[in-house]
């Protein structure tokens, strides 16, 4: 039965896309990509993917779509008929098509236990996680530990789009094509009721952040997603109070020092292995017993990722939004 | 458990450990200093690991302990250990002339961050060349390429812009398609190692996604590597960037990955898919010979701007080292391996003496470039040496690797001896061009109403002035002594031929 | 019986996607794209149930705050357009 | 039947990644493109989640209260845990520089850029 | 007493179903803005409600019962405000209700 429910969410996914494609009007194709990220979450939940469900929405639902919208209030919001290249497009379109069709037909099929992804490295995983880290979530275990590596990538690339935008949008406005007035972003003023709601639910929302981030280990969560959370909480808060006071709240310079200490701080886990006679990233010999030195360590690469992510999520955010404030 | 265990990661760590704090440091000197000595460190480790691997094939180096399918392993051997030298070579070169260069191209209130990104950069492509894990290969190809996308965006004209925003593109479409083919592959094998994956993918039996990833993984990086018809990216990229940033991207961005999609063409897919290497050849070569041929004509063509003139010449020596690799023979891929690191060395030094003629954020124009030869006889010469690099005139380290191409093709008979004729028509197109530079520099009249270029004798300061003589040195050293990275191409050569079940 | 919710809920989803379609003005978007996020809450809480995994009770509650935020963002967005256009209009 | 169930996902796949690259190559709008680039990204999150599935399994998520539970492949979950941040990184990164296009040249339709770099 | 609690939220959920189905009904068909918030803010909610509260009567009481009531609190708190604010922003920006407006290509405007 899930099996169709999943293929009716998948109908819905592919009528959205074509939505989007046809949106003329970009804010409508934003909105529906909002929807569209609910969905793919949706079917990843069904599909025994809680973790990334639970990223997915925060990131697709909740982060790309305010990134989105940001952007959109700086640029012109309607879309020109297109003039590109659409036969190119359509012959590469059509060739990449064949290409994974063709690929499918001998694949193993959905949810088919003998499919050799679930016979090699998997399987030992399952077995040995909860011998050699003893946390339940073994999307976690391999994530901070088994491929804890991975994941410092992974921290490197968010840190590396944080300086990126924080380069590339440094630069003073140019005057020449300002003729867009400028737009004071002094939040929800003048919509008192989700003022008090939003400002009831934010410490909710840093609350429930921190408990993905410290539950992780136990439920799905993590780093990445309560990073995500507690970004989505603190923007929430920029947006009904405006971006002034928001950055007085979180100084500019606190989130540089979360980006680059939480960056540090996952790098510095791992040269502590290595200085401690193991390896890069061996947390077994962060604590006398490795069973205890890897939940050490798992909780400390765990904070670094949100730590990072918080911080420049927040630092993205706002610098979009300062851009379209007064200048 | 020597210091020598942790060679391969410090590769990787050095310049990430460094690149926050850099991104800390509001101070443009101080952040300099940090990330030259960073950048220094990582070329230390990498003629170090070049030293260890001389009694070794390989090390291996098992992050966090674990065994390796299950946990992540480093693996660096020949191949590796010298792409390590190109890119953290030309990493060093490019960050000690950043510092005058980049004066008048980046404001100093944002230098810093975009140091980190040099950094990560560094990092990333130190991170694909000692990875041993196909998914490990795709996050630090991203660290890289989104590094990239900032530092060329850096550039001081808006057309950097938009040639950044085409590279973005380009460049998450080639790496989303390796992606997908590592899916493939993960799919049918079970396992993202490389080392494993070579093992257990000859016991696949249903061939059609393993077919389908070796199109998608080799188009991937073909766009990234931009072989000949995926190059769109590249000659804005590296026209509009700083020029101290085309000085690092042009040595080694391509370079990289072409190195993945060798590991794979040859370390993964030959073991199972039958006749891969004469599909490769049949695919590959005349791609390259056309790259060879086109790109060089552009150059020829291109008479505005030296480094896009470069930037099409880059196209083509792209097309050299395909051209070698779809040998397939020992002596090809030992040519096409070769001419890696000669080009690199070739390309760095024009980039260099692009980066001291345009110094102070001038575009590098023909007209800038005009009268440089009285103005920077030092920079001059130093470009000629470089521009014989790229023509192969013997005696530079252009053409050892040239001359091993022609030896490679001769080897496969009439056919290959045919093969030969492209190679030379494209080195004559190169000397048409190079000699069009030179021409300009000694004989060019600056027009003054035009040119914004200082009449009077001015070379670079002495920092960016010492890189280059020791960049055009090092040309001729590996032009008269190139035993060094012949040694480690023909070692590389040999672990890419070598069938799955003959190792260890 | 989680089925009969489920599938109420997934044909509002279609239907409300239809609307999110179909427009025509931008607030009627944003009211099916907010009614299209608490369906989804609800899916989520009934499927977490059906499967038996309550601990993953979690990601509704996620998605239930995050939808929140994603329309007070597009409101937002909407009211600094419209006050843009205002603006602009009146200066011309 | 289920032959057919069994490969929906894959071409569902297939089509998502035929409408991402399309998007991407067909449209001039740079925004336009940019969530073009996100949805063929989102494709390739597709592939490997169906890949991790296994019939009767759940979430990897270990109980002890359930004695002989099959799970679901944790190992695709991780890796595209990743690649979701990369591709959240690129998509903001994107967007920055589609942003000071617009400032630059006042437009964020491809090809008129391109008409204003070639005078 | 499972017996009781079964069929309890079983009807809970038949009829949340049929709510929130009637809701999505009213969001599409219904001729404009205004008129098409009334089912999405009241029928919909009031599904929204007897569904979460069906999965309440199955959940064993402890953390899934207070995560269960935590989404229907945040529920019972964003939706009238998502709605109120959207009715809000809509007046202002001067989407005319349809009464006084005869046709609906007006009422866009």
């Amino acid at each position: 039965m899930t099996t169709v429910f999943g293929i009716f969410l998948l109908t819905l996914l592919l009528v959205t896309a074509i939505g989007i494609v046809r949106a003329k009007d970009l804010f409508v194709a934003v909105m529906l990509s909002g929807i569209y990220s609910l969905q793919i979450a949706a079917v990843f939940f069904i599909l025994d993917a809680a973790d990334v469900a639970l990223t997915e929405a925060a990131v697709g639902a909740g982060v790309a779509a305010v990134l989105m919208l940001g952007a959109l209030a700086l640029v012109t919001r309607e879309e020109r008929p297109a003039t590109g290249p659409r036969r190119l497009a359509l012959a590469v379109v059509a060739l990449t098509a064949l290409l994974v069709v063709y690929a499918t037909f001998d694949q193993p099929r959905l949810g088919d236990p003998g499919a050799p992804v679930h016979q090699h490295v998997a399987p030992w995983y399952l077995a040995e996680t909860a011998r050699l880290i003893d946390v339940p979530n073994v999307v976690t275990a391999i994530l901070a530990s088994f491929r804890g590596y991975d994941t410092l990538g992974e921290l490197f690339v968010i840190f590396t789009a944080g300086i990126g935008v924080m380069f590339v949008l440094a630069v003073p406005r140019d005057a020449r094509n300002g003729e867009e007035p400028s737009i004071d972003s002094a939040g929800l003023r003048h919509h008192l009721i989700p003022r008090v709601v939003g400002r009831l639910l934010v410490p909710f929302i840093v609350l429930f952040g921190l408990y993905v981030q410290f539950h992780g280990d136990y439920g799905p969560g993590g780093g990445f997603q309560a990073g995500a959370l507690i970004a989505t909480g603190l923007i929430l808060h920029a947006l009904i109070e405006g971006e002034r006071a928001a950055l007085r709240v979180v100084h500019r310079n606190v989130l540089l020092g979360l980006i680059a200490g939480g960056a540090l701080l996952y790098t510095g886990v791992g040269i502590a292995g290595m200085l401690l006679g193991g390896r890069f990233l061996d947390y077994s010999v962060l604590r006398a017993d490795p069973v205890a030195g890897q939940h050490l360590g798992i909780l400390l690469v765990e904070l670094g990722v949100g730590m990072t992510v918080t911080g420049v999520l927040l630092t993205i955010f706002h610098a979009f939004a300062a851009r379209a404030s007064v200048r | 458990m020597s210091g020598l265990t942790h060679l391969p990661i410090l590769a990787v760590v050095v310049p990430l450990l460094t690149a926050p704090l850099v991104a800390l440091l509001r101070d443009r000197t101080l952040a300099w200093i940090a990330a030259v000595a960073a950048s220094l460190c990582t070329l230390a480790v990498a003629i170090t690991l070049v030293g260890a691997l001389e009694s070794v094939e390989y090390l291996a180096y098992p992050l966090g302990s674990w065994p390796a399918p299950y946990g992540i392993e480093l693996r660096v051997d020949a191949f590796s250990a010298l792409l390590l030298l190109i890119v953290t070579g030309a990493s060093s070169a490019g960050l000690l002339i950043a510092r005058d260069s980049l004066v008048g191209e980046v404001g100093s209130e944002r230098q810093h961050l975009y140091l980190t990104a040099w950094l990560l950069a560094v990092a990333g492509l130190a991170g694909i060349v000692v990875s041993g894990d196909a998914f490990n290969i795709f996050v630090f190809l991203e660290v890289s390429s989104l590094a990239t996308y900032v530092l060329i965006a850096g550039g001081p004209r808006r057309p950097a812009l938009t040639a950044v925003f085409n590279y973005l593109i380009m460049g998450t479409i080639g790496a989303t398609f390796y992606l997908i083919g590592v899916g493939l592959i993960y799919m049918m094998t079970g396992t993202l190692n490389l080392a494993d994956m070579e093992q257990r993918i000859s016991g696949v039996t249903e061939l059609k996604p393993i077919l389908v990833a070796g199109g998608f993984i080799t188009i991937g990086l073909a766009l990234k590597a931009a072989i000949f018809p995926l190059h769109a990216w590249l000659p804005g990229a590296y026209t509009h960037a700083p020029h101290a940033a085309t000085v690092f991207i042009a040595a080694c961005s391509t370079k990289v990955a072409l190195y993945v999609l060798l590991r794979f063409d040859f370390f993964i897919f030959q073991g199972n898919l039958p006749d891969h290497e004469a599909q490769f050849r049949v695919f590959a070569l005349p791609l390259a010979v056309v790259a060879m041929l086109v790109a060089s004509a552009l150059a020829i063509f291109e008479r505005r701007n030296l480094k896009r003139m470069l930037a099409y010449s880059s196209i083509a020596h792209v097309g050299y080292i395909v051209f070698g690799a779809a040998l397939a023979t020992q002596t090809g891929l030992t040519a096409g391996i070769l001419h890696m690191f000669n080009h690199a060395l070739a390309k760095g030094t024009l980039f260099l003496a692009a980066a001291s003629i345009g110094l102070g954020g001038a575009a590098v124009t023909f007209e800038r470039l005009a009268g440089a030869g009285r103005r920077m006889p030092i920079t001059t010469a130093a470009f000629v040496v470089g521009g014989l690099g790229l023509i192969g005139i013997p005696g530079t380290a252009g053409f050892v690797g040239k001359w091993y191409l022609v030896v490679g093709a001769a080897e496969l008979g009439p056919a290959g001896v045919l093969m030969v004729v492209p190679l030379l028509v494209s080195s004559v197109l190169a000397v048409l061009y190079v000699w069009r530079a030179i021409e300009v520099a000694y004989f060019g009249s600056p027009d003054s109403a035009r040119s914004s270029a200082p009449a009077v004798r001015a070379e670079a300061p002495l920092p960016m002035l010492a890189v280059l003589i020791v960049a055009a040195a090092a040309n001729l050293w590996f032009g008269f002594l190139p035993s060094m990275p012949l040694t480690l191409a023909e070692r590389a050569a040999e672990v890419l031929l070598t069938e799955p079940d003959q190792h260890k | 019986m989680y089925y009969v919710a489920s599938i109420a809920i997934l044909v509002t989803m279609a239907l409300a996607l239809a609307r999110a379609l179909l427009g025509p003005t931008g607030y009627d978007r944003v009211l099916a794209v907010n009614m299209f996020g608490t369906k989804t809450v609800l899916l989520l809480s009934v499927i977490a149930l059906l499967y038996g995994r309550a601990d993953f009770l979690d990601l509704a509650l996620a998605y239930a705050l995050i939808n929140f935020i994603g329309v007070l963002a597009v409101l937002k967005f909407v009211q600094q357009h419209a006050l843009r256009h205002f603006k602009t209009n009146k200066e011309a | 039947m289920i032959e057919v169930f069994g490969l929906f996902n894959y071409w569902v796949f297939a089509a998502l990644l035929m409408t991402g690259l399309y998007t991407v190559i067909a449209k001039t709008n740079l925004v336009k493109k940019m969530i073009g680039l996100a949805m063929f990204q989102s494709a390739v999150f597709l592939l490997y989640i169906t890949m991790d599935k296994v019939e009767g399994g759940t979430a990897p998520i270990l109980r002890n209260d359930v004695p002989g539970q099959i799970y679901s492949n944790p190992l695709p979950q991780v890796l595209i845990l990743t690649a979701i941040v990369v591709g959240i990184a690129t998509l903001a990164l994107g967007l920055s520089i589609v942003v000071r296009i617009h400032e630059a040249y006042g437009t964020i339709e491809e090809d008129e850029a391109a008409k204003m770099d070639r005078e | 007493m499972s017996l009781v609690l079964d069929s309890a939220s079983f009807v809970l959920f038949v009829i949340g179903g049929a709510f929130i189905f009637t809701g999505g009904l009213g969001v599409l068909r219904m001729p404009d803005l205004y008129t098409r918030m009334h089912p999405a803010g009241i029928t919909d909610t009031t599904g929204t409600i007897l569904v979460l509260a069906g999965c309440l009567l199955q959940a064993d009481l402890g953390l899934v019962t207070v995560k269960l009531a935590a989404i229907l609190v945040f529920l019972l708190l964003t939706a009238p405000t998502a709605a109120y604010a959207l009715a809000n922003a809509a007046r202002l920006a001067g989407v005319v209700p349809l009464r006084a407006a005869p046709r609906r290509e007006d009422a866009a405007r």
